[in-house]
């Protein structure tokens, strides 16, 4: 406790220090959280990629040939050295031939030696567009015509499972986000409105928040996925399942808000702001509302790896992202339709799973640090 | 304090408890050194953060770990068979044996200190059955008379009431009760009546006297309230920025301070008493400050902790720890410059 | 009058010889959908407990052999008269149900009825109408009965083929309480014991959502005998799972839990492969037996009347042969199939259409230069910027092509059509929706009907007379799902639906055969539906089992076994 | 500005903000408040804590006069109700003149400017997302007294004004301790030059060195600026030398108020005994007969009829059940709330 | 008490609303797959429609259908015709067995999970621990339950045993004795138990350890330790009991949760519990199936946090007086 200099004459130091905002110290807690660091780091990475899937990815989100089969190509081992000369050459990979097994009833894939193709970097291919808007076809790497390279292998149509992964995040990645966001603001909002007004808007809201408690999610989400039919556009029918969960979330939320919003509203401070003839508008927006910015930082952090589980259960249902768009929890079901042959035929279709576990796994230590880091007994 | 006399109950020797925190090692107790007598009440003052309650807690081995741990320094303690021990150095499970049965605790916060799941009788009766060996219904039936000792009316009722439905005052002459089930040698009372409003404090205080009277055990008693200490105490110890900084019998210490300190505590302290003070001239009376503020724990100036807020600071006060001197009828004082007050 | 034995199962129906047949034990199936009833007349799901239990009662049965009816509850062929409209078929003696009742004209004489009484809401009831005129039943004698059909049908012996239920107790509850009180018995709270079958099976146990048991009617091979003159069923018991996953059921298989596998695709095949070959179960896996009784195909929308663009260019038969020549039925078959498919180009399913759809019937297999061709004769030869054929007036040559979400199969035909379809210059709009919003959109009827194209599949029916169906090829019909304005539109739907009838009402099989040959020429010329692929179906059963069919007995139609040849080794 | 003509301004829109309305600067009167404990079907109310029951008192211009009593005895909701922090059940709170509880929420948002409080935890009242100069700079804000530089500089001269260093501006309170901490209470306080401000505990939650630097704030403030100050405390010694005057309550009632030396020598209700009588006089050479209340101070849900004290007090007789003692003036500006004058 | 019932007659009657407008608002019903076909006519369908009520605006279902449920008849089953509550009770039944072990193998988990974590709080075990529950966290339920049955085979296939793969009870359970046919049972539970279990400890025992904590430096567990008294009985008499109120105020929730069955693990393991029945029976849009079903979870969401009001009263004498 660097304090600064007091009244009376005290010699205490003059220590011109940066002021620490509630932030800066929970940012300080944070650095000390090892694991939380990692998570937010692998999940910042994770953001990238999903960001410039489009130039990362070799090839389009659904882009397979119905000439040359590649469902399930195995992944493709990078070679950087010239098995002849054994020589360092520009990467490449082999072509691989194919053949369906009528024993296994599986296709069979061997690299052929004799076809060899080399990786460009930033070649041209399929079209995209930069975070959605400007359009682009230059791409990390690949091969050139035909992109040959299966980093994650091939999926069932034989479209490249490492491309695709990359664009089912940005689906995943968005989708909890998206949906905490709004069932955030609906609870922020509803909250806020039973608290501040009591009474029977605060009865309404509250009745409401049983209600859809009293229902089962699952129930809700089927049934109201069902109510909007599918045939707008795919990308749409995402919105309305991001839709969907945020109506399903913001319950809990905005009964937690309420609460929290009380106990601020009896705070001192906020006496204070009244006494000095604050009206409501300034008490809420600047003395309730940013009171809560912890807790929800905290519970946001906390709420995002279960609404991408929950898509993934939708996926499950197959009433989450629609073909030709992918989600990791899409791209796992159809593993997961796949049965065993995902295990012990395939077993890089279970990528996506990955992916999956993983982000779930940052954002829980991710949130683990931040409520650690917000915590006001965890400091002095 | 080398020499330890027979009737001595509690020798605490160059005790230094730290916490290793995130923001570094938090020097709560450094080096304290003080001895408390049988029968003797020794009162513990000093502001908030001085290190009293870690002293207390050390005493009792309390202090978590991590963060806290004992460094240094020995708490030489004679039990009730008469044997002296090092706590500091005794096992988990000996040390068991003698909390709550040689040595208990009351704490300040009446109203969080007693579990609110159970029975005030079941939480008396529990230290009865660990030390004594009674069984259930035998422990219950001494709670109850416990209850009754320190005060609390019909306590056949009230041994099965939860903690809830007590007053705070009531609720400490519970903590009062669980303490002294077990005829403890040693009592001791971290701040037991701060949280109490000042007639119940008086009630309080009036209990323990009493009780002290009729057990005849020690009472280390630590508060930061001097009207309490004049009131309590027969010996007291001034503790500043984790050290002892002055030690010795009430009176001396209230009538001739020999450390700035404890002059300023005194000065700046209201009491009803006192409206002599108060100017004629119809202005009001003025309390005298110690200016500055309460020490960071983290970053103790190198010399006297006291110094920067001292008006009688020399250099030298800057230069090194002062030494704890004896002043005189085993008076003791960490000032260079004691002489001169 | 004659009073013939009992039924003999064909020894050319099992591989096995009667003398190497086992009897007891206990064959192990397991089914997707949970059972619903027990009351036969308000079940309405496939493979339902009723049904299971009729296993074997009927009046007539198809030899594999020959497609033939052949008598099975009948006691012979039955006397047909007026001009193929009356049958008069005497029973078999000595059949009895399971609670001992003997089976009696009576019993079949209500079953019918209730039946045919819409308010019992039957799923049987359309059997027993023709042209929404009724068949009629009358009982001659105690072991006669004699049916009246409206029309002549060469459907007849397959409509007479019901199983006979009861006629003391629901022929009874319905002279009472009418078809309240049918709906009302043998729901599944029904205690096993009062469930009474004519058939090879009789509920032994329900574990609702999990588990029915059937133990073997005992009166049943009092009739029924094989070659040896043993009593049949070999068997004790059949128990059929409710597994809704289908891993878990393979998983089952897998275990030894089940004994028939239903492997349907390359996966479950090939997991089923590993496990024999790594000699961790006993089986045999038959692959590609036959292609299944099914097909998908699309079908564009003809009643457009506010789409003058699109209805002109989808009632133009260039432009249904184009988009014929633009599926890529083998890409289908590998991608969708994983290679276990067949493609289709008519109503006749696959598995049927080696026996119906002579080389004569032409074929607009994948071309995309033939599409190309044909759209540039309708107008479209130019492409825009984005590569997408144009017509003069610079209209985009695109539609929307639906089919129902959560069929992945659809979805993956869906897609590949639509991949191909746009390097030849097509944009098609493919979308997965709702099936019920599906369903609805295809039985929409009028000059006006909310779609573009529709990827469907069909399946069941008979092989009397595989080409087109009742309710497909009529201009009528409700699944005439191309043109629901009515009324036929162009001449070639009139001559189908002359030549449907014609070839349904025609008894003599060669002569069918031909006019389906006829018929399927029409229809393939004129492409009202692009038919794509359908599955194959696979065998797979546990070793320990035995008494399946001949391998060139085996088909999708036919089934891998007769459950009273089945037995345990 | 020279600080003489700061002062002049400030003089100026004082008057002009409210013309002073005779000597007396708040009168309150017969103020009571209850807070309703629901429960049963429809919530409805089941019971009432009486927090403060027919409490009437006022307080002149400049005065600062006390307020004591137990831990529950409606002091803070004495102090909250006067700004109307919380609304009081009944009674007028006349301050200049004008009622106040009748007033609309804009019109009271005048008088707001006027009263201020400082909270007994500097801790709670400091909202800890906000820098000092946000918390400081909203009373201006709202009020739009200063803008752009001049606010700031108002902002720095109060902090200069309560003993803290400008630069504490851009901090934020969890890097004060206590004592600065409820320096900047104080400052937020001033901001809005109230003439009238309630002081609730204002140290109580301080460490015993920190305690006399704010109470001698506050004592020179009060001077400085001529404020009249309501100042709550349990601690009957601070009253003592920081108030002209003081009201002893207890359980929702006034026993008692006097000029403080008075009190204190002079007390005239058995509760101020016992009260002065069991506070610990810090010199162990002083041994005083303690007069030590039984028992618990009762549930204000019922409290005791007649005299709320009576069931503590040693006086008691069977009097002092039946009827509400009276305030009564018992000597000059020495007023009694109990029957009895043959005690004490 | 009384008050909560009638606090909850608003919330039934808004949530049965909700539940019978969203099935009704979805497009078709029950019968528009049926159109598809062959046997069944449209004119049968339009009758089967009458006969069902559907051809009623929804409105008036509704009060149809709510005059049913006053009388306490939940409806009829279009698919089963056959009353609901006979549909969904041994269904019910199955899944709560499922539930219930699974319950029970989660609070075995989590508790001492958590105690553990906030007892060595920040040690490696505790940090190992965490990361591998939100690992397992991070599953989503159908997919786990996969790799269990995977790894079950594979068990199966390198040790002969007869570990079940999926379903409830041996085709030869009717022939099995009493005491073999609980065992048959329990072995069939226990498997999608576990992984029930283990998907959902980390939360719980996060949010157990978190209370843990926070009790562990409460004032009172100081007073306890200045007793003298053993480690173990300070944390598990006095931190655990306090630390445990929350969940018994949650227990409410659990009881609808118990017969809501243990969802996309049911259909994976093939268990005959009330999920897959669900999922087929909003697939067809058994409209008085699904709504009759939830107003029984809701209703027994209502008894359920009666009870645990009660329980609470027990566990936390604080509550009694408030
Ligand atoms: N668990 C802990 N971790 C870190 N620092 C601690 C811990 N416990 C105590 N301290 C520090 O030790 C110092 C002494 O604390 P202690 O509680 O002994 O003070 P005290 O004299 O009892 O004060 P008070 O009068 O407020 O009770 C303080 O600076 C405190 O911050
Ligand atoms: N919001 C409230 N709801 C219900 N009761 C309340 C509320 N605020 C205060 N009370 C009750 O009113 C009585 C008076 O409370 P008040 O806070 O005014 O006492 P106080 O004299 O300020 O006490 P302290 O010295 O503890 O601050 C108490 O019994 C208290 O419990
Ligand atoms: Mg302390
Ligand atoms: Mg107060
Ligand atoms: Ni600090």
């Amino acid at each position: 406790m660097r304090n600064p200099t007091a009244s009376a004459g005290t010699a205490a130091r003059r220590e011109v220090r940066k002021p620490q905002s509630q932030y800066g110290i929970a940012w300080r807690q944070f650095k000390k959280h090892r694991l939380a660091q990692i998570g937010g780091g692998v999940l910042i990475l994770l953001y990238l990629l999903a960001i410039f899937a489009g130039f990362i990815a070799p090839n389009g989100l659904s882009v397979y040939s119905t000439e040359t089969i590649t469902a399930f190509h195995p992944p493709t081992p990078i070679h950087v050295r010239d098995p002849d000369t054994g020589r360092w050459t520009r990467p490449f990979v082999y072509g691989y031939k194919e053949e369906l097994n009528l024993t296994t009833f599986q296709n069979e894939y061997k690299p052929d030696k004799a076809q060899r193709y080399p990786i460009y970097y930033f070649v041209k291919g399929d079209k995209y567009r930069i975070l959605g808007f400007i359009p682009a076809d230059l791409h990390l790497f690949g091969t050139k015509e035909q992109n040959k390279v299966f980093l994650f292998g091939g999926d069932k149509l034989g479209r490249d499972l490492f491309s695709r992964t990359l664009y089912a995040g940005q689906i995943s990645l968005t989708i909890g986000i998206a949906a905490v966001l709004i069932s955030t603001i609906l609870g922020v909002i509803l909250g806020a409105l039973a608290a501040y007004f009591g009474g029977w808007v605060d009865n309404i809201v509250m009745r409401a928040t049983e209600v859809l408690s009293a229902v089962p999610d699952l129930f809700l989400l089927i049934s109201l996925r069902a109510l909007f039919p599918i045939d707008i556009n795919p990308i749409f029918a995402l919105y309305i399942i991001i839709g969907i969960l945020a109506f399903i979330g913001w319950g809990g939320l905005a009964r937690t808000v309420r609460g929290q919003l009380l106990s601020v509203r009896e705070m001192d401070y906020v006496a204070a702001a009244t006494s000095l003839g604050a009206n409501d508008r300034r008490i809420i927006f600047r003395h309730m509302l940013p009171a809560l910015s912890t807790y929800l930082i905290v519970t946001l952090s906390l709420a995002i790896p279960s609404y991408i589980l929950t898509e993934s259960g939708l996926s499950f249902l197959g009433i989450g992202a629609v073909e030709p768009y992918a989600s990791w929890g899409s791209l796992l079901t159809a593993a997961q339709e796949g049965g065993f042959s995902s295990f012990t035929d395939r077993p890089w279709v279970l990528i996506p799973g990955f992916f999956i576990v993983l982000t779930v796994l940052c954002f829980q230590l991710l949130g683990d640090g931040l409520r650690d880091a917000f915590d006001p007994r965890k400091r002095q | 304090m080398t020499t330890v006399a027979t009737d001595t109950l509690l020798a605490v020797n160059g005790l230094k408890t730290y916490f290793y925190t995130d923001d570094g090692v938090v020097k709560s107790v450094d080096g304290v050194t003080f001895h408390l007598n049988k029968g003797e009440t020794l009162a513990v003052v000093g502001e908030s953060g001085s290190g009293k309650s870690v002293t207390s807690l050390s005493i009792m081995r309390l202090i978590a770990s991590p963060p806290g741990k004992i460094v240094e320094g020995e708490i030489n303690f004679t039990g009730k068979d008469g044997k002296m021990r090092d706590i500091t150095k005794l096992s988990e499970a000996e040390m068991r044996r003698i909390r709550g049965n040689d040595i208990s605790m009351i704490f300040q916060e009446p109203m969080t200190s007693l579990n609110p799941v159970y029975t005030v009788g079941d939480q008396i009766a529990e230290a009865i059955t660990l030390h004594q060996g009674k069984n259930r219904k035998e422990a219950m039936d001494m709670a109850a008379g416990m209850l009754e000792l320190v005060g609390i009316p019909a306590p056949k009722k009230r041994v099965n009431e939860f903690p809830h439905q007590m007053s705070g005052g009531m609720r400490q002459r519970v903590m009062i009760a669980m303490a002294l089930s077990c005829n403890p040698a040693l009592l001791i009372a971290d701040e037991p009546t701060t949280a109490l409003d000042v007639t119940i404090q008086a009630q309080i205080l009036d209990l323990m006297r009493k009780l002290q009277e009729e057990i005849g055990m020690s009472i280390l008693f630590i508060t930061h309230n001097l009207g309490v200490v004049a009131e309590m105490a027969d010996r007291v110890v001034v503790m500043y920025g984790g050290r002892v900084v002055e030690e010795g019998d009430v009176v001396e210490i209230f009538k001739a301070p020999k450390h700035p300190y404890t002059m300023g505590l005194l000065n700046s302290i209201p009491r009803v008493d006192h409206a002599v003070l108060k100017s004629t001239d119809g202005k009001k009376g003025r309390l005298e400050a110690i200016p500055g503020n309460v020490p960071n724990p983290l970053s103790l100036p190198p010399g006297c902790a006291f110094a920067p807020r001292c008006k009688f600071m020399i250099d030298d006060c800057n230069k090194a720890v002062p030494a704890l001197e004896d002043t005189g009828n085993g008076h003791t004082s960490r000032c260079i410059r004691w002489r001169e007050l | 009058e004659v009073t013939p034995g009992p039924f003999v199962y064909p020894a050319a129906w099992s591989a096995d010889a009667p003398k190497e047949a086992k009897r007891g034990g206990e064959l192990r199936l397991s089914a997707f959908s949970d059972f619903r009833t027990f009351n036969p007349f308000t079940s309405s799901e496939a493979n339902s407990i009723p049904q299971r239990m009729g296993t074997g009662a009927s009046l007539f049965t198809q030899d594999p052999r020959t497609d033939d009816f052949i008598p099975l509850m009948a006691a012979s062929d039955p006397v047909v008269s007026n001009n193929g409209k009356r049958f008069v078929v005497t029973l078999r003696r000595g059949m009895q149900f399971s609670d001992g009742q003997e089976i009696t004209a009576d019993d079949f004489v209500s079953t019918m009825n209730i039946h045919k009484d819409e308010k019992v809401g039957s799923n049987s009831y359309a059997t027993f109408f023709l042209a929404n005129k009724p068949i009629t039943i009358k009982k001659l004698g105690t072991y006669q009965l004699q049916f009246d059909f409206p029309s002549v049908s060469s459907s007849a012996l397959s409509r007479m083929s019901f199983t006979p239920q009861p006629d003391h107790i629901f022929g009874k509850a319905y002279r009472e309480g009418g078809a309240e009180a049918i709906k009302k018995l043998w729901t599944l709270n029904e205690p096993a014991r009062n469930i009474v079958s004519a058939g090879m099976w009789v509920v032994d146990s329900y574990r609702a959502g999990e588990r029915t048991v059937f133990r073997k009617n005992p009166n049943f091979g009092e009739w029924n005998k094989d070659s040896a003159g043993n009593a049949l069923p070999y068997l004790d018991r059949m128990s059929v799972a409710i597994v809704k996953d289908s891993n878990a059921e393979i998983a089952a298989f897998v275990a030894g839990d089940l004994d028939i596998g239903n492997a349907a695709t390359a996966d479950q095949l090939s997991q089923i492969q590993r496990a024999v070959q790594g000699g961790n179960l006993k089986a045999t896996i038959i692959a590609n037996v036959s292609p299944n009784a099914t097909s998908s195909w699309i079908t564009f929308n003809w009643n457009q009347a506010d789409n003058p663009f699109k209805q002109k260019l989808f009632r133009d038969v260039r432009f249904r042969r184009a988009m014929s020549h633009l599926a890529d039925r083998d890409a289908m078959v590998r991608l969708a199939f994983g290679g276990l498919g067949t493609p289709a180009y008519f109503s006749t399913y696959p598995i049927f259409a080696r026996n119906w759809a002579p080389a004569s019937v032409p074929r607009y297999e994948y071309n995309i230069e033939e599409a190309q061709k044909l759209l540039a004769q309708i107008g479209f030869s130019k492409k825009d910027s984005e590569g997408y054929l144009v017509d003069k007036s610079g209209r985009r040559l695109e539609f929307n092509l639906v089919t129902n979400a959560g069929n992945n199969q659809r979805e993956q035909l869906m897609r590949i059509f639509a991949d191909t379809a746009k390097r030849a210059g097509v944009k098609v709009n493919a979308q997965a929706i709702d099936f019920n919003v599906l369903v609805s959109q295809l039985t929409s009827t009028g000059a006006n009907r909310p779609f573009d194209a529709i990827l469907l599949g069909l399946s069941g029916g008979t092989n009397i007379y595989p080409a087109g169906g009742s309710n497909v090829t009529p201009c009528d019909s409700n699944l005439h799902s191309w043109n629901r304005a009515g009324k036929c539109l162009v001449s070639q739907e009139q001559l189908m639906e002359k030549l449907y009838f014609q070839g349904d009402a025609e008894l003599n099989l060669a002569k069918r055969k031909q006019i389906a040959a006829q018929q399927l020429k029409v229809e393939s010329e004129l492409q009202p539906v692009i038919y794509l692929a359908g599955t194959n179906f696979h065998v797979v059963y546990n070793t320990r089992l035995g008494g399946e069919m001949p391998r060139n007995l085996m088909d999708a139609y036919n089934g891998s076994r007769y459950q009273a040849l089945t037995y345990i080794k | 500005m020279t600080a003489a003509e700061r002062a002049a301004t400030r003089q100026q829109t004082r008057i002009d903000r409210l013309p002073p309305m005779g000597d007396t600067l708040l009168d309150v009167k017969n103020l009571q408040k209850f807070f309703p404990i629901r429960g049963g079907l429809m919530s409805r109310v089941v019971a009432n804590v009486q927090a403060v029951q027919d409490v009437s008192f006022s307080l002149k211009r400049g005065e600062v006069v006390g307020l004591v009593g137990e831990s529950g005895s409606g002091k803070t909701t004495v102090g909250r109700s006067i700004l109307r922090l919380i609304e009081p059940t009944g009674g007028e709170v006349i301050f200049n003149g004008v009622d106040i509880t009748k007033l609309g929420k804009g019109q009271m948002r005048d008088y707001r400017r006027e009263m201020q409080i400082i909270f007994q935890d500097p801790f709670a009242s400091l909202n800890p997302r906000m820098t000092v100069s946000d918390i400081i700079g909203e009373a201006l804000q709202i009020h739009n007294l200063h803008a752009g530089k001049e606010r700031v500089e108002r902002i720095a001269e109060l902090l200069r004004k309560v003993g803290l260093v400008p630069d504490s501006m851009r901090r934020y309170p969890h890097e004060f301790s206590g004592g600065q901490r409820q320096r900047i209470g104080i400052a937020r306080a001033l901001a809005v030059d109230p003439s009238f401000i309630v002081a609730d505990e204002p140290v109580s939650a301080l460490d015993v060195s920190i305690q006399a630097q704010v109470v001698n704030l506050i004592q020179d403030l009060q001077e400085e600026l001529g404020l009249t100050v309501l100042f709550i405390a349990h601690d009957l010694a601070v009253v003592e030398y920081i108030c002209d005057r003081v009201i002893v309550m207890y359980l929702g009632r006034i026993m008692e108020v006097a000029p403080s030396k008075d009190l204190y020598t002079n007390p005239k209700h058995p509760y101020t005994e016992a009260l002065i009588s069991a506070a610990p006089i810090p010199d162990p050479t002083v041994k005083t007969k303690r007069i030590i209340l039984e028992g618990d101070i009762p549930s204000p849900i019922a409290p005791p009829s007649g005299c709320v004290f009576r069931t503590r007090c040693r006086y008691a007789i069977p009097e002092c059940a039946n009827v509400v003692p009276e305030l009564r003036m018992v000597g000059p500006d020495h007023f009694k709330a109990c029957i009895r004058d043959d005690i004490l | 008490m009384l008050r909560r019932l009638v606090n909850s007659i608003p919330v039934l009657i808004g949530a049965s609303l909700l539940i019978f407008f969203i099935i009704q608002l979805a497009p078709g019903d029950f019968l528009t797959s049926q159109l598809l076909d062959p046997n069944v006519s449209p004119q049968q369908i339009d009758n089967l429609r009458k006969q069902f009520g559907l051809d009623q605006p929804v409105i008036v279902q509704y009060f149809y259908w709510i005059r049913e449920l006053l009388q306490g008849n939940l409806g009829l089953s279009f698919a089963y015709k056959q009353p609901v509550a006979d549909v969904i009770a041994p269904r019910i039944l199955n899944s709560l067995w499922l539930v219930l072990l699974n319950l029970v193998l989660f609070y075995i988990i989590a508790i001492p999970l958590g105690v553990y974590g906030a007892v060595r709080q920040y040690s490696l075990g505790d940090k190992i621990t965490s990361t591998i529950m939100y690992f397992f966290l991070g599953f989503p339920s159908f997919f786990f339950a996969l790799i269990v049955i995977y790894f079950i085979l594979q068990v199966r296939f390198a040790t002969g045993w007869q570990i079940p793969v999926g379903g409830m009870t041996s085709s030869n359970y009717n022939e099995l004795s009493t005491v073999s046919k609980v065992f048959d049972v329990l072995a069939h539970i226990a498997i999608p138990a576990l992984t029930l279990a283990i998907i959902s400890v980390a939360a719980f025992s996060r949010i157990m350890r978190a209370q843990m904590l926070e009790y562990l430096n409460a004032d009172f567990i100081r007073t306890a330790r200045s007793k003298g008294l053993s480690e173990s009985k300070v944390v598990y008499k006095h931190a655990f009991r306090n630390a445990i109120i929350p969940f018994v105020a949650g227990i409410g929730g659990i009881l609808p949760g118990l017969i809501s069955g243990a969802g996309f693990v049911e259909v994976v393991f093939a268990y005959p519990g009330i999920t897959p029945m669900l999922l087929d029976a909003i697939n067809q849009q058994d409209l008085y199936l699904i709504a009759g079903f939830n107003i029984v979870t809701i209703l027994l969401l209502i008894v359920g946090n009666l009870i645990s009001d009660v329980l609470l009263t027990v566990v936390d004498p604080r509550i009694r007086y408030a």
